[in-house]
């Protein structure tokens, strides 16, 4: 999950680094408060999940008050790449001379992570990585021991970073890791870290994303994703404790297992269709979670025709039959066509149990998934 | 011939007296495989399924010289009870639960480095030679001996694929999950290498998907070591970057690392035929045969 | 360091660790006040550096107020060992079922920490050790890791604790090595862990020894150590910056670096003398330093003779002995006869700059001790 | 011949700016030493005593090829510093330090255990090899090239003892402490190992004293596996249980483990006469040549 900026920023200034005073606003009022309290020139900052928010508009340097009113009224309800802005980050604008990157990620290839430092800071940290590699010093971490202090000054001064302010941005990731390992996140990165005419470093910008697997220790944290609005139909996936991910095409899937949902999307493509989502029922799915994912696909008004691909291990085809059955036997229409395929244990009796007035049957993937992308075809 | 398990391996079922691992060890014992202990702190003296049970893995290793492990323990549990398998000692374990997070994995990870002990997954359905043993979750029903050794980061793919080998009378030598995690304990470079010495093993099966490096470093290992022929498969073309695609391993990652695209052409140049559909796949094989 | 049982205690208090209900107490009315709140049985516990307290008389168990006043004025000013008891800490007795020992301590010769449990707990563990060491369980400790859960429970496993109150056990000692590590222990251990008869465990005694190395970043501990009043020799040399050790003997020890003070001493009792002290002064040892060694030793009335032995690496012999010369020129008459043997460094001039009235001086190691025997016997 | 340093060793000195570090790198350079970095963190670009200071050991090393390190960083940081020489990696880092916290040197001690670097000390006086190199605090007068290899727990009884040594005109190939904290890097039977190896070496002392085992396993390791002959000294006769003699390491436990007495014992029955003051060990050692 990912966390807003003011979100890890709150979590950067108790741990200690130095971040810019700020408020949170979501109405024009609030941000006028705001840059009363902060001055100028404050920054405006769409707080929205979504990388190269400054390019898109959705950060802005207010100077007086009549653009602090200008941007705020741009900002707060524009739709930024699919997400709309209901909150932004108003904060003191710094006077930097310099600008770095920090961060601490996962390293999956060699399994442990890596701490990040460049001179580079304040651009597309990525397009800095495969264009000029070098320009980022890498420091992998043993999780066993943590990062040592050696370790972060090490990777300061590889980067080229002035002496002047090295051990302040030593401390800074020291801190980021120490962060990264109790809040087990995935990712966290500030980039900038201003340095002022001072010599003072300031974390001007905060990405923390945690890692989802870990939320149930992290209470805290999960609560925020809760105020993070996502996608409605994202949002109902999380009630029912599925893996879902929406798509922009309109064929529904669903399946069991995360590899067998991404081929039944593949073969979709494949046969000339888009697939709408993917819909993990996961391993021994029963009656009603079956109802559930129906639920699911159908709410999805771009969903023209649907795939329930399941190859049964410790998912019972029967099971799946019955919950099939149930679920589409609530409609007097059947919303959108729906073909299924079982497989494995208990295909046979589930292919018997299943009501052939509801839905449309096929025995191996390839057939089933032709039938949904036809359906969908002349459903459009 | 198989790799890493046979029916003389004796497994301890880490979690025996809980719902999955209960279910999934009388599974095991139905199909043939060596179930000789289980492991629940505190429930020492127990017994499931007529397998004693133990309160700690060293006591059961010891007890019935058990040599391999199945972890079936919460995620919050699991990562502690792969260090007590490590530490026990047995020669392998099958971690099969899901959602362990990455850190715990990382020391994991580390404590691997350290010692002799395989670990298959976590995350994963766990490892079958058809015929002889399975440890894990596989349904056994689907898969039959012969000479096609598979490995793969899914679970019902796997199933998929197997059935379709199946079709065309193609058996395996061993099937082996590795699991879909970000952090896994065997590679598909360390199966591929346990296959290219299995004299059994005629030709390979590889099951990859979205998300790591680890198909490319595959692809790297099997045109530089491999004389058995692989054939690919990959799960993922139409995911979208920065979406986590059910298993914590599969995601594209926003600087458009581990594409499938990435992956199939790092395969096909090394010789590997990548499969469009699992059927193909299975072409794929039978013109190895 | 040791901390006291009622410092130990505390800070397993706050640990989570449950302890016995208790009260710090120093005169015979704050014991009274103390077992008003508590209630009896109470015990009445000697607070000194001494092991085998219950033996020698130090832990009463009072059941009653006249017990308790008269425990309590036996047992407040008490000489035990050579150490007056200042305090008593009175404690709410347990009623107990079986008694556990449970301890974490640096295992050298592996060079990481172990854990440690029995079931032979309330008796003298290090005689359990020799005659039976079967009979505690071990388990060694990765420091880069800390105590796996697993160990925690597998060790108590071992050690046949009943799996009733295992898992209660197991968090003590994972209390025990958090606290082992995060304060910088030698050695904790608790003898006895009390269960009793509803299976609660409680931990009834508590040794807790700090590493003097790391008192630096222990400053509250570090404080402890201060009221712990020591030997007057030894808080001064603690003050002086020595390493200084009291013994019984009437030869005064002066040198530079462990090893070879100690075969100093060594060499006293060779040739048949008593050494009254171990001081070492250390490297690149100052005229000031070796006064204040010199004031040291005159300052033990039990000091008949003294013998200074300077091998100088860093330490220079003209320094040493301009120092010697400054601390005995302030005496009319020199205290008790001091034979000085200098070599390394600079030696030869310090032999010339050495003042032949107030030092006996000798070329030997050998030499020069047997001459301070000699002297300490005349001087009997 | 020596054992572990000679002429060509190339050190870096961690510390070089700080009074001991500054003062003891002349000493060294003086006496031949090749010192041909510092690392001190934010002092890159320094000069001291004409040598160039780095901010990271990872720098000298590369810049200017060294292959071992000594430290004269604070206790509060010496821990850290070690680590840093161990990852830099050079294959030798000597930590003169005195006071480093015993569970900083358990962590030392576990890097140790995966890293090919060796460590002598910490609390040591360092490593001679007399006429070629020193590293370290020990006074390179007092020391002459020779046959006999010296390992000791102890920084001034070592000099004692080569004094006796060198009035019997007996020189050494190289003398090592070892160090006297309860965890160090170099144990006794480690050097002794090196000395049987070096062909120089025609016999060799070994000063221990009360604390730990590492006598007693010396004791073993010699009677097991060396033919150079020994000659032992241990300190800490009249030392009472429980106190701390001067050196964090030199304590006998309440239990009474690590006695004066044991470890003679030990010596004695693998065949090491033990010495009763440091003359007589020196007699001991002109008997085996």
């Amino acid at each position: 999950m990912k966390l807003h900026e003011y979100q890890a920023k709150e979590i950067f200034a108790d741990a200690g680094i130095p971040v810019p005073d700020s408020r949170l606003a979501s109405t024009v009022d609030e941000v006028m408060d705001a840059v009363d309290e902060i001055g100028y020139p404050a920054a405006i900052k769409a707080q929205v999940h979504v990388g190269g928010r400054g390019k898109a508009g959705g950060i802005k340097i207010a100077e007086d008050d009549q653009q602090a009113r200008q941007y705020a009224d741009e900002i707060l309800g524009m739709d930024l790449k699919g997400y709309t802005v209901d909150e932004v980050l108003v904060e003191a604008g710094v006077d930097f001379e310099n600008e770095l990157y920090v961060g601490v990620t996962m390293d999956r290839g060699e399994g442990e992570p890596v701490a990040m430092v460049s001179t580079e800071g304040g651009v597309d940290i990525e397009e800095v990585a495969s264009e000029t590699p070098d320009a980022i010093a890498r420091e992998h971490i043993d999780p066993a021991f943590g990062l040592h202090p050696y370790q972060a000054r090490g990777v300061v001064y590889e980067a080229g970073v002035d002496r002047e302010y090295a051990n302040d941005v030593a401390s800074i990731l020291t801190s980021l890791y120490d962060l990264f390992e109790e809040r087990d996140a995935s990712e966290i990165e500030v980039n900038p870290v201003m340095i002022t005419a001072d010599g003072d470093v300031v974390a001007a910008d905060a990405v923390m994303n945690i890692d989802d697997d870990a939320l149930f220790r992290q209470p805290d944290l999960a609560e925020m994703e809760d105020e993070a609005a996502e996608d409605d139909l994202e949002a109902k996936a999380n009630d029912y404790g599925f893996d879902y991910v929406r798509l922009s095409g309109n064929v529904g899937i669903i399946g069991n297992g995360a590899g067998l949902v991404m081929t039944t999307l593949d073969l979709v493509d494949h046969y000339g269709g888009e697939p709408a989502n993917f819909l993990d029922i996961g391993g021994g799915a029963k009656a009603e979670r079956v109802a559930n994912a129906l639920d699911m696909v159908f709410s999805d008004e771009n969903v023209d025709s649907v795939v329930f691909n399941i190859f049964g291990g410790i998912t019972r085809g029967d099971e799946v039959a019955k919950g099939i059955n149930e679920a589409l036997g609530r409609f007097d229409e059947i919303p959108k066509p729906v073909v299924v395929r079982l497989a494995g244990t208990n295909a046979e009796e589930g292919m018997e149990i299943l009501n052939a007035d509801l839905v449309q049957v096929e025995s191996t993937l390839e057939d089933a998934v032709q039938r949904a992308v036809e359906n969908a075809e002349g459903n459009q | 011939m198989s790799i890493l398990v046979d029916e003389n391996t004796r497994v301890v079922v880490q979690g025996i007296t809980g719902g999955e691992g209960k279910f999934h060890a009388g599974q095991m014992i139905d199909y043939g495989t060596n179930v000789v202990a289980g492991a629940v702190p505190g429930k020492g003296g127990q017994e499931v399924h007529g397998v004693p049970v133990y309160d700690t893995v060293r006591e059961a290793a010891r007890e019935e010289d058990a040599d391999a492990s199945v972890v079936f323990v919460p995620p919050a549990f699991a990562a502690d009870a792969v260090f007590e398998s490590l530490d026990s000692p047995v020669d392998l374990v099958v971690a099969i639960t899901e959602g362990i997070p990455t850190q715990d994995m990382a020391k994991v990870n580390k404590r691997l480095s350290e010692v002799d002990t395989r670990l298959i997954g976590p995350n994963c359905p766990g490892i079958i030679t058809p015929g002889e043993t399975k440890l894990g979750i596989l349904p056994g029903n689907i898969f039959e001996s012969g000479d096609v050794g598979l490995v793969s980061r899914s679970g019902t793919l796997t199933y998929q694929v197997v059935s379709n080998l199946t079709e065309r009378g193609i058996g395996q030598t061993t099937a082996v999950g590795i699991g879909g995690d970000p952090i896994i304990g065997t590679s598909f470079v360390d199966a591929l290498e346990l296959f290219e010495e299995d004299p059994d093993t005629e030709a390979v099966v590889m099951c990859g998907e979205i998300g790591g490096e680890d198909e490319e470093q595959a692809a790297k290992y099997i045109s530089q070591n491999m004389d058995t022929p692989v054939a690919g498969f990959i799960a993922g073309r139409t995911a979208p970057p920065g979406k986590r695609m059910g298993h914590a391993g599969a995601i594209v990652s926003g600087s458009g690392t581990g594409t499938a695209e990435s992956k199939i052409e790092a395969l096909n140049d090394a010789g590997v035929p990548v499969g469009d559909t699992p059927s193909e796949v299975a072409e794929h094989v039978e013109g190895f045969l």
